[in-house]
């Protein structure tokens, strides 16, 4: 399942959905990606999140299918906001179930990895010296790439 | 066709999208790219770093060798940073 | 933080306890193991988990202080349940918050890895056919082979 | 030295701990479970797959050649299957 918004989410409600009364399921894997406060670099008190509707929620549609066909799963969740957030907030929850725990691991990380490399996010971080748009990362370009077939 | 343009593609450019009626030359994404960089220096400036320019067609990413058509969505945008 | 609990554990209360208030935290990862339902296979209706109380405890500690040595983290938790459980009942609680998502990812996977190996627990599996200790899987040893230095 | 048992080494044994005197000769891990194995049917049951028996004194894991000491505690156990 798939949700782009700009409310926070309840991660405990949210896990809970994936697990409750589906006994099939013997591990839950998932990454919560948190607004770190970077103020003492002189960076972030605060970002904004700006994405591109509709290919957003296709993009993220097509990792979770790569995920399933990968893995055997018995359900995916990615969470993503995008609005105005500040240091603390909650970005983005990836989570996965599966029989096994290897499969729920390892989706989770792959999940996350290919998120940040092909969903239409942008940050724009607020920091002392006015706001910038966060470059990409090589490590995550790295990242992406060790789940290439 | 129909341009998106998001990040620093965007305000760079000064708006989100626009419509325009590409000349008949433009047959590619690059060029598209080469015809938008002759509309202003605030182009010019979105477009600079040309190589580093994301392109995604009717939602779906492609290469600077993708055709373009009239009925095109066409985004562009820098690398993602979301997540 | 480690806890060995007869009871449940509230999964969104333990992981807002390693976020909340600490900025410096990038990325939390989690994994909770849950009771399968193997009755379609002749196995599992319930299972009785017993432990080595005090070395339980101890080896754990030493999980966690490994983790901490590997990789660059703001806090672990640990919460393993005894006694008797029933399917879709949650086992295990492995989290890891750091300032980068990589960290914290690994380190929770290295977590659950060492922990099938070396937390001296026992599972006693009640099936239609009678109770039965649970045998280790080679596939475990496989999982924690991986991460030796 | 106390003696601890779990899963099945303790359903086998039919107790789950006891202190006991070993003799003199009993100076390792090996030789303890050697003079187990001859207190009776249910000890030589538990400990019949010798290899896989696991064993921890004072809390730690130790090799079958670890020397054992009067005042150990040393615990009896198959691999661990929790998580």
């Amino acid at each position: 399942m798939i949700k782009v918004q700009r409310e926070d989410f309840d991660i405990g409600a949210e896990l809970a959905q994936l697990t409750d009364g589906n006994a099939k399921v013997g591990g839950l894997a998932s990454f919560v990606g948190l607004v770190r406060d970077l103020a003492d670099q002189g960076a972030v008190s605060a970002m904004t999140l700006e994405h591109y509707p509709g290919m957003t929620e296709r993009r993220l549609a097509e990792i979770e299918a790569e995920a399933r066909s990968r893995w055997p799963l018995e359900d995916v969740l990615i969470i993503h906001r995008y609005g105005r957030l500040e240091p603390g907030d909650r970005i983005v929850l990836v989570a996965t179930t599966s029989a096994h725990r290897q499969a729920a691991l390892e989706s989770c990380a792959f999940l996350i990895d290919w998120l940040k490399t092909k969903a239409p996010f942008w940050k724009l971080e607020e920091g002392t010296k006015g706001a910038a748009w966060v470059e990409a990362k090589e490590s995550d370009d790295r990242a992406a790439e060790k789940w290439k077939r | 066709m129909k341009l998106l343009y998001f990040a620093w593609v965007r305000t760079n450019i000064g708006k989100a999208e626009e419509e325009v009626v590409a000349p008949d030359h433009v047959q590619t994404v690059e060029d598209l790219l080469d015809w938008l960089a002759t509309l202003g220096p605030q182009y010019a400036a979105a477009l600079d770093r040309r190589n580093v320019v994301k392109v995604a067609i009717n939602h779906e990413y492609v290469e600077h060798d993708h055709p373009v058509r009239p009925d095109d969505e066409i985004a562009l945008f820098p690398p993602v940073t979301g997540g």
